[in-house]
């Protein structure tokens, strides 16, 4: 796996919604070599404060034009900075980084279920995965948010001509209530699924749950606090069970950030 | 003319002064892809314990304003693993290898240190100070005179190797710790670790840091670092120093060096940019040529 | 409901907890046009002394990571020139005066407080145990417990009124000192004042500032002061504390309040955005009502 | 003296030159009481680093329109963010602070010196300064820098019609040397003669030795680290001799930044 510390250019900035942003950078060797699941380091300038990089998944890439893409939502000074950065300026890069969603080729339905800021990874998965499709075999988007315009990624989603079940916390779009209420009726459904989700653990934790209680194997992202992204600072350790039965702290950035539900050790 | 950028630490003698500290470099190998290791002054490796430690709980680190706070609670995979499975690889770089030991008792720190002055390609011990005694109820040897002394004697008897003393930040006067290594043997002091700090979050009313407290790093404890160096250089000028503690530029290095450093160590500041180390090294020999200098001796310790 | 901003450390009663920290506000009536003095919990007062002091030559300052150095000296016109000049017109704001207190020697801190104690008006006196102590080669008094002792029983034997030790955060473990302090007559406590620290430059050669070093203080030492804020609330739960250090919003006043702040006081951040010290008690109301508390009371401590 | 602290609205951003930007603001009551020579503190974003707003001259003040500008070289952080600011942004800021240029009435010529980035305020100090010139007053400008494209204000210079004498370190332009010897020279001429100057505190030091000698009356605004700009914090202190004959510090951001170049105690 090759990793590359390049500083890329911003080819398209824009916005994609309530405070939601897409930021194309031209880095060819991470647009070729990116997997859905896997992740950029960015640094939109150098500062003390905020002073480390932050993970981004990629969204979509374009190994011909040697460009990808990430979404992101401005929260605090880093993505303020982000969202400065004018086409044309340079972000420094490192990627593509970590693990990435493995397809169940035995599933006969795939279950993307995507909540809040958790959904471009699935988006690009999405998009690799849909040409490759068997007869018979169908991919399903859960999506949960907040609000209605919290909801990320509808656009990709629908033009790969996905089918999408939504949930709202406040029910100001389809189901009101939780994305796992979704999954929870879905796994009912009888046909041999597979599960890969990204979003705030808390809702990963109850994923992985009704997963193992239905016994469908469930690929999870999941979100760490990551100084260096390239696995040396022993940060973003998730503890996981050892094939040998035993416990022990893997790091999200390089053995993740996509995990097998069962491996992990919610607490 | 080409500046020297060779120093001479005593018995260690490094190529250029500018090393990666331990705890923030993996055990090196992980960067090869991204820096050229060979250019490195030295590669100090995460700190290593005589069994294996799985560490803390996460979270483990939170970012601070301008640092960072980590508790990664010394995951490692002990010293043994680290002697079959590492070193040899290690030394095929060419670079210095100086290995960071902790330890919670005098014993594991003696244990440790054996164990590594009878493998080939160790080019100096460096102790890690700021690891909490368990006899005296946690508190850090180095933030004791007598813990002090006695953790580096220790060490002293069981090895020939170079030793470097690691000292903590926390104290109100660094100066009769910085003796009390010296006087126990120690032949470089490394200034300084990170300082005891918590970070909580407002809204979850938690601690960001499951073990509460952490260590500060960063930026932000550069002024911290470099007053402490700059008290120990002017107490014990014959005494090889290292410092570290915020450097994220080549001047930043140079700070420390015209503050007294023989040679100085990058710590958080690799996250942010791996290349940084190689940039530093750079970075001085251009200022040294830009200013008439023709070696990192002639700007040690000029400000004092 | 509007929760309630009141808060009682013992004696000192405010009606909110958020107040300027000393030498950050000037006298306090610098700030009159840009915002509503009488909306603050309290003001402090630069540090005062027996007679009027210069202070230090320039450069007394110098931007760090997130923070700043400073060696301003102490340059005050003296506890006379406050009495005579400033007090009274503090006083018509109807905002608890606090006036902090320096001194290098005990009768100098004793002095000073006799005067104050003196005049109408005075809220509390905060003793800056940062000081160097003359008759100890320049210690500072509040990094070790049997000065800290002798200055606070000193000053509690001279004054009736509320006395606060504001605390070094220049130790290995602050609790024997809050002990000390407490033992000898503080019934608040402030924590901590700056740490320090050295800036060099690396162009000119030089320090940044004239004196050398100097005090850390800023959001970069928020970790640091919230870490001695915290451990001094488990040893001494009943003791009313005031956080301070690198406060810059009311997230993080509110943090400093769960770990066990019974008010806090905001330095350097007042430069930066001369309001915020309203904005901070807002920001505390709103937080209160927001997550259904009542009062302050109600999350003080919860962290631990 | 009124200071006010609001955010300003930025109208226009326009590079000046090799790294150098005017940036507009919509800021009336400042625009409208603002005097030459005084500054105003500038906040672009709320970050932790760099912690300090910065000091900035006002180059120009349009009092009808309530806008004024200032003129600033990118060196590091916080010039790097404050270049990064779109029109229509908000900048919080303070002022108008400090102390200003008085025109000497008695002269009969007004010689500005300016070095550098110590140009804007004497523009603004030149442009207030020429409609109230006497028969037989003139202005004479002397500008100095390190090389031709570092030099500033040259265009608000010549829309005044004023004099121009430029020197520069390399000789790029005009006289080869410092520009206090194009001083020495002009104080040569039999006229009597003010100075105002702003630039570099050694340049500063130089032009007020020039100045004691010829007894010439001279205003200087020097540069002092600033964490407030208010006078709170006592960081910006200058060391002036006191009417009684005394040594005192007085702040370069209340009593200055221009003070009269006899009281200072240069060292
Ligand atoms: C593998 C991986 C992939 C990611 N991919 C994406 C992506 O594609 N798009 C995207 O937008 N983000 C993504 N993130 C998150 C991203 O890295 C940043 O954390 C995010 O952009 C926030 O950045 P910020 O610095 O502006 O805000 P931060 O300063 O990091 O804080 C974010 C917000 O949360 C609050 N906050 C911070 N910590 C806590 C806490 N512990 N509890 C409660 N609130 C808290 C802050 O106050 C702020 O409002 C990813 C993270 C990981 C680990
Ligand atoms: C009253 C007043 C008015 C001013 N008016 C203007 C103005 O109109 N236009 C303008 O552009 N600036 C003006 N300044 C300066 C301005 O406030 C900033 O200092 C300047 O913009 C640099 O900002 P910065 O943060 O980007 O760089 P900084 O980080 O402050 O540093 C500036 C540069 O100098 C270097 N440097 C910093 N300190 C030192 C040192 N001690 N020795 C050597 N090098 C050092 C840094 O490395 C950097 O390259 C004024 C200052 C004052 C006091
Ligand atoms: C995540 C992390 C882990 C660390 N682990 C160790 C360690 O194992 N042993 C040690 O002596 N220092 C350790 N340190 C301290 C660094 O070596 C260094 O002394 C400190 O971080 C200050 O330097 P910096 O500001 O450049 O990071 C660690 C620091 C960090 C941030
Ligand atoms: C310029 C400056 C002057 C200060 N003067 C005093 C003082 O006179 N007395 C005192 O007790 N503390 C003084 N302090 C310390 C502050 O009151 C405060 O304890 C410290 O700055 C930490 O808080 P902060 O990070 O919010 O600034 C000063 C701080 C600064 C920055
Ligand atoms: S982020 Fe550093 S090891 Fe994963
Ligand atoms: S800048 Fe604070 S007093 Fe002048």
């Amino acid at each position: 796996m090759t990793r590359y510390e390049l500083p890329a250019m911003v080819v398209e900035h824009q916005r994609r919604g309530a405070n939601l942003y897409e930021l194309i950078l031209h880095a060819p060797p991470i647009a070729q070599s990116a997997t859905p699941g896997q992740f950029v380091m960015l640094r939109p300038m150098r500062t003390h404060a905020p002073l480390w990089r932050r993970p981004y998944s990629i969204l979509r890439a374009n190994p011909d034009k040697g460009v990808f893409s990430v979404l992101y939502s401005v929260q605090s000074a880093f993505t303020e900075l982000l969202s400065l950065k004018p086409i044309g300026s340079m972000i420094q890069t490192l990627g593509p980084l970590g693990s990435y969603f493995q397809p169940v080729r035995s599933a006969r339905r795939h279950i993307l279920v995507a909540g809040g800021v958790g959904a471009p990874p699935l988006c690009f998965f999405a998009a690799r995965l849909v040409p490759t499709l068997q007869a018979g075999e169908q991919m399903v988007i859960l999506e949960g948010a907040r609000r209605d315009d919290l909801l990320v990624g509808l656009d990709e989603f629908r033009a790969l001509g996905a089918e999408i079940r939504i949930a709202t916390d406040d029910g100001s779009r389809g189901y009101k209530g939780f994305v796992t209420d979704l999954l929870a009726e879905a796994l009912n459904e009888p046909i041999e699924s597979a599960v890969y989700a990204c979003g705030p653990n808390r809702m990963l934790q109850v994923v992985a749950r009704l997963c193992a209680a239905g016994g469908v194997p469930c690929q999870v992202s999941l979100d760490a606090p990551m100084p260096c992204g390239i696995g040396v600072c022993l940060g973003c350790a998730v503890k996981v069970k050892t094939p040998d039965g035993g416990i022990w702290y893997r790091r999200a950035c390089v053995e993740g950030p996509v995990f097998w539900a069962e491996e992990v050790v919610w607490e | 003319m080409t500046p020297d950028l060779r120093v001479n630490l005593g018995r260690l003698q490094l190529r250029n002064p500018v090393m990666v500290a331990a705890g923030t470099f993996g055990y090196g190998l992980e960067y090869r892809d991204l820096i050229d290791l060979a250019q490195l002054g030295a590669i100090v490796t995460k700190s290593l314990t005589l069994t294996p430690r799985m560490g803390n709980p996460p979270p483990r680190v939170v970012e601070t304003p301008a640092g960072m706070l980590n508790a990664i609670g010394l995951q490692n995979d002990g010293v043994e693993a680290f002697l079959r499975e590492t070193l040899s690889r290690l030394r095929e770089l060419g670079t210095p290898v100086i290995a960071s030991v902790a330890g919670e008792t005098l014993e594991e720190y003696v244990g440790v240190a054996v164990q590594l002055s009878r493998a080939e390609g160790v080019a100096a011990i460096e102790l890690n100070l700021s690891c909490p005694n368990q006899a005296r109820g946690g508190l850090e040897f180095g933030t004791d005179p007598d813990l002090t002394m006695q953790a580096v004697a220790a060490v002293r008897r069981a090895t020939h190797l170079p030793l470097i003393a690691k000292l903590s930040p926390q104290v109100s006067d660094i100066v009769p710790i910085a003796c009390a290594a010296v006087q126990a043997g120690a032949d470089i002091l490394c200034l300084t670790n990170t300082i005891l700090g918590v970070a909580v979050d407002a809204h979850t009313r938690q601690f960001r840091l499951a073990s509460k407290s952490g260590g500060l790093s960063g930026p932000a404890i550069k002024p911290i670092a470099q007053y402490h160096l700059w008290r120990v250089r002017q107490a014990l000028p014959e005494t090889p120093l290292i410092g570290v503690g915020g450097i994220s530029s080549a001047d930043d290095a140079i700070e420390f060096i015209l503050l007294g450093a023989h040679a100085v160590q990058i710590g958080t500041a690799n996250y942010v940019q791996p290349t940084l180390a190689l940039e530093v090294g750079q970075g001085i020999e251009a200022y040294l040529r830009a200013n008439g200098f023709d070696s990192v001796d002639a700007i040690r310790g000029v400000v004092y």
